[in-house]
């Protein structure tokens, strides 16, 4: 989580010296219950879909800082090769699919991913995880695709990230119930809900949870609460969460509050933090200078097509198939 | 013993259940019911854990279907009615749609949609949305005229890379029969010409292909040869069997069930007047649906899309020219 | 609800006679719920957007048998003028609107109707209500209706026909809870379970939801349990419908249990309800032979635009506004 | 002083909710943040009550919208990005569209979509939906392309009986200027010339009738006088005004930023040609983007959609016919 606090300031530097074109959408806040998340998930087996505030959930999942810097600055050598960018990259064929922007929308995917999976008989112990904001558990998509997940009793992890604020609407202009954990009932699923600014209250429920859906009890749905430490993107002051929000217990950095618990349970001390920091701000200077080097793409050279199929397709002889195509 | 265009639906899916283990169906009631139209009937029976009733979501029935694809699996949803696939519009054309060319790995799905009117189906199960999902990069839109196309489109629709739409027309289901399933089997992406002519070219798809070519014997008894082209694929569209028609007879008019403006009518028209302006003799013509929803009874239903006889006029006009 | 039940009868005889065309959806078990909610409403001041089985619902709210003849019937004087047909008839100038086929739709368009009127300053102890059944609760329109209408605190009646199937889909391939009525908590609204095959439970427990509404206690979501008692439409002879589901509890037919508790309870006797029924069965044949004898619509002298708006607009002269159009 | 394009969005819309009391505005963001674009900046304060936050439910918004507009209201629901109004695409087409036509109960709601690309912004902001909705029946689909037109057109299509699909250009609203909001005020369905020529007729709309006037200055350096018409209105579509242009000119191209199968450019071609093809002196010509999501290095999309580069190559093309 650190990680992704280093590479999300200097992404956001980037930004406002004009050299990321675009969003840039932070996680800050929001590290501990990400983190958490991609620690508890197993890459080369379980399914991560990682939603916008999940800089620290991808990299502990095992994606490298370079993917990030790439896609970020444009790098034809990044996954999305340029096509897409920021926070929409991912790398389905290692279980973590690119996000498309509508809201919700990832959620019947990864519950796709393991149904695939449970027909080919290859479930075998794997969970999906998602994230998704406050504001997302409004969306028809949120709703259907939770659903479905617990219709096929899927090992499905849910995330909603509470952090108080969708863009600038507030959670009372959001939903009407207490704590959206209350929806779990409603759909036949776990539910948990945790403080998201405690790294070790996450570090308690968010693995149990990936537990219970590991071992067939369905759908889990974890609710964390936090607020949203930066704007909604870069250019966003967050000027509309008011004061009395920030100062109050939500508003706690969950990066101080985890160094605190780290040093205090005698996990880590501070030099050996202060360690990390520099490493990790050398491994995040690395990757964004090699990025910043690469060659943009280049639109001669592009194919143009939104197709894998190449059209027009050989004629076939024979009335037998399935030879044709 | 004949074949119906839906039984050869059903063919085609039991043919690629048994064929492919990567092949399964999801759709409401499509297990033990066997589907609103019976086109999976007996499959659930015969492909065990391989045919499933989803939830009423349509939404989530795409979204499944994408993370099924990514995993390896090549699903076949089949929507109720074309028209509920409103529902599933964003999957559709930003998540499955936009997969291939954003991250480099293809999307191999197919939706099956229940299309085109029928009498007294009204504003909501006589949908013609070919022309909607044919504006969408990254999509293949197929619309089978024949039985023998039912089947054969859908088993190599099932086998292309992409993200298939396939329009399946309601009307054909149980009207259009055939002696087998065999028939000339042409590649998915390319037209046929099902009547050849002289003197005007009629291009079609769909039930559509049925009503020109009536059209045309109609106006043979006249002393007019009428070719008619179905385009069986409405993306990728074949505008060089179409061109190399109107190179033969000068004149094009383009029928479609969907409605007026915009859609697969204005495309051919347009792509013929760019790329084969010299060819043509007179003013290409369109016919399509009117510009209202789908009228529930049958009096205005017969009026609102086009028919043999309006075919027949638009034709008599093109030919006066 | 026994007039409902007669005419349905009746769609029903006419539709295997061949004299509908299209489909026809009956309500049969389900006349119990929808007649006391149409009952606890009143027209002319709250709204009601009936769904597929709620004949017994419009009855009691005042739509004419007029309307549901002519519009089965095709006859160009019903509400909809044969552009529309069998359920998709409505009078929203009456606050009644008329259903689009893609269930869950029309949750936020009652929503939206209060939600004017309290804009309007004109709500004034008005409630909308809405049914759906098992399967619909399954979509997105269900989820961003139902949660707006809680957010805005709106008036808003949800009764869900938990009639056991959708279609030919059983409610465990439906959803994972044990009672839908257990979502009514996450969206932070009022939830009622009843038994809906009991027209006396419907009776304490719809009026009771309605009332709650109407004082200002948001939305109220109510789930009746019963079984449809009749195919999803007459061409549906509802075979998968497993006979123990038939002969249990939830199979009893509402109208012959009412009929009971009327004459247990001496609120009628026999006779009358034997009187009732002549009278029903005349009014509802009247009703078809007078949609009979009525005229199709003409397509010649229909105007086959779907715009209110006469193109071209004259021009406009003044470049002040709103002068033009 | 110079008044921008979304500036005279924001104003027709204070002009509205001080002229017409039916009116209200519902979207994300749009209340005390003032929304994405900050097209409703202040308008929460000076209107209380009437402009509302809405919960992240484009589906449930356009609901609402149709049952305030049965009641007798006139709302204004901002789509956060074109691209999202995907989600409330079944209550637009299907509820919105179709109820006047049902019912006779018209439907007096407008959409405002933030439409079309800008650099870096990628395949989920950046669509241009107009030809989508512009294929159902009920709709009126707008697309000013000026200042003046961005506040005449929104306060003409509020006052207009249906529903209203508000295609706003994301790239103008703050790098299109004018000296005030007035301006010559059209009838919303009636197309705009807004340079004269005679050689070729451009028809474009939206941001592309800049990209065109900028190819038309190009090509007046070398002697070419290029007329250019302004749509403004999708839907009715001013085939007259382009007619009579193509009259004078002989020459056709039309140019979209949407995608190319269909659309807009489409139907101008078909109808061009279906009803003037004796007018044409060459092959009509349709320039789009490519056939791909957008994509979002701004390399990429500079190359995506037409630019007046490739608008002057193309009516090189068509002069040189
Ligand atoms: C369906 C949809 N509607 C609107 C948007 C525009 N949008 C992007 S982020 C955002 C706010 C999301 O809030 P939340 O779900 O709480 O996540 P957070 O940003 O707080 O992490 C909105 C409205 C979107 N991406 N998708
Ligand atoms: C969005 C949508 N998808 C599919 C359909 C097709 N359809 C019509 S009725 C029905 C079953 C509805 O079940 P339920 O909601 O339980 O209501 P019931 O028929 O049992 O009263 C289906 C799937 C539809 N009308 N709308
Ligand atoms: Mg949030
Ligand atoms: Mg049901």
């Amino acid at each position: 989580m650190l990680k992704a606090r280093i590479l999300e300031n200097k992404l956001s530097s980037l930004y406002k010296a004009g050299k990321i074109v675009g969003g840039v959408y932070l996680g800050r806040g929001q590290e501990a219950v990400s983190a958490t998340l991609g620690t508890a998930l197993v890459q080369g087996r379980d399914f991560f879909a990682p939603l916008i505030r999940d800089q620290a959930g991808r990299t502990a999942f095992g994606e490298p800082l370079i993917d990030c810097t790439r896609t970020y600055l444009g790098s034809a050598l990044g996954p999305m090769r340029g096509r897409d960018g920021n926070i929409h990259r991912g790398r389905p064929e290692l279980g973590m699919p690119a996000m498309i922007s509508h809201l919700g929308a990832q959620v019947p995917v990864v519950a796709g991913m393991l149904f695939a999976r449970r027909l080919r008989g290859d479930l075998d112990g794997r969970v999906g995880a998602t994230c998704i904001g406050d504001g997302a558990s409004s969306t028809g998509a949120f709703h259907e695709g939770l659903n479905l997940a617990a219709v096929e009793k899927l090992p499905l992890v849910l995330i909603i990230a509470n952090n108080q604020f969708a863009y600038s609407t507030p959670n009372h202009r959001q939903f009407a119930c207490t704590d959206l954990v209350e929806k779990a009932r409603g759909y036949g699923i776990g539910g948990f809900s945790v403080d998201g600014t405690d790294l070790l209250a996450c570090a308690s429920v968010i693995p149990e949870a990936v537990r219970r859906a590991r071992e067939g009890g369905g759908p889990q749905l974890v609710v964390a609460h936090m607020l949203r430490l930066s704007g909604h993107g870069e250019h966003d002051d967050g000027s509309y969460v008011p004061e009395t929000v920030r100062r109050g217990h939500l508003g706690r950095d969950c990066i101080e509050v985890a160094m605190r618990q780290l040093v205090e349970n005698g996990i880590a001390g501070v030099d050996e933090i202060l360690a990390w920091q520099d490493q990790f701000a050398e491994e995040v200077q690395k990757a964004v200078a090699q990025a910043q080097q690469e060659a943009p793409p280049d639109p001669y050279q592009e194919d143009w097509t939104a197709l894998a199929t190449r059209f027009p397709l050989p004629h076939c002889n024979s009335n037998a198939q399935p030879a044709c195509p | 013993m004949s074949v119906t265009y839906i039984d050869a639906i059903r063919e085609a899916q039991a043919t690629l259940l048994r064929d492919d283990p990567r092949v399964f169906l999801y759709g409401q009631d499509i297990a033990t019911f066997g589907g609103a139209f019976k086109a999976t009937k007996g499959l659930a029976d015969e492909f065990p854990g391989r045919v499933f009733d989803s939830p009423l979501s349509e939404d989530a029935m795409l979204g499944l279907a994408v993370g099924a694809a990514i995993e390896g699996m090549r699903p076949i949803i089949e929507m109720q009615f074309a028209d509920f696939s409103s529902i599933a519009f964003n999957q559709i054309v930003n998540q499955a749609a936009t997969h291939f060319y954003r991250t480099g790995m293809p999307i191999p799905l197919t939706v099956r949609l229940p299309s085109g009117g029928t009498a007294g189906s009204g504003p909501f199960h006589s949908q013609s949305m070919e022309g909607i999902y044919a504006q969408y990069p990254g999509l293949v839109v197929l619309t089978p005229a024949s039985v023998s196309d039912a089947y054969h489109m859908l088993i190599d629709g099932v086998a292309l890379e992409d993200p298939v739409i396939f329009c399946e027309h309601k009307f054909l289901y149980r009207w259009l029969k055939a002696k087998s399933i065999n028939g000339d089997h042409l590649p998915i992406g390319q037209a046929r010409i099902v009547r050849t002519g002289k003197h005007a070219t009629v291009v079609a798809y769909s039930a559509m292909v049925h009503e020109a070519v009536r059209a045309a014997e109609r106006l043979h008894e006249d002393g007019w040869e009428i070719e008619v082209v179905d385009l069986r694929s409405i993306k990728p569209l074949d505008i060089d069997t179409v061109l190399a028609s109107v190179a033969r007879t000068g004149r094009l008019l383009a029928v479609g069930e969907a409605f007026p403006w915009g859609g697969v009518t204005a495309e051919v028209v347009s792509r013929v007047t760019e790329e084969g302006f010299h060819l043509l003799d007179a003013p290409p013509q369109r016919l399509n649906s009117r510009d209202t929803p789908v009228p529930y009874h049958p009096k205005l239903w017969a009026a609102h899309r086009p028919t043999p006889e309006s075919i027949c006029e638009a034709l008599r006009k093109l030919l006066s020219f």
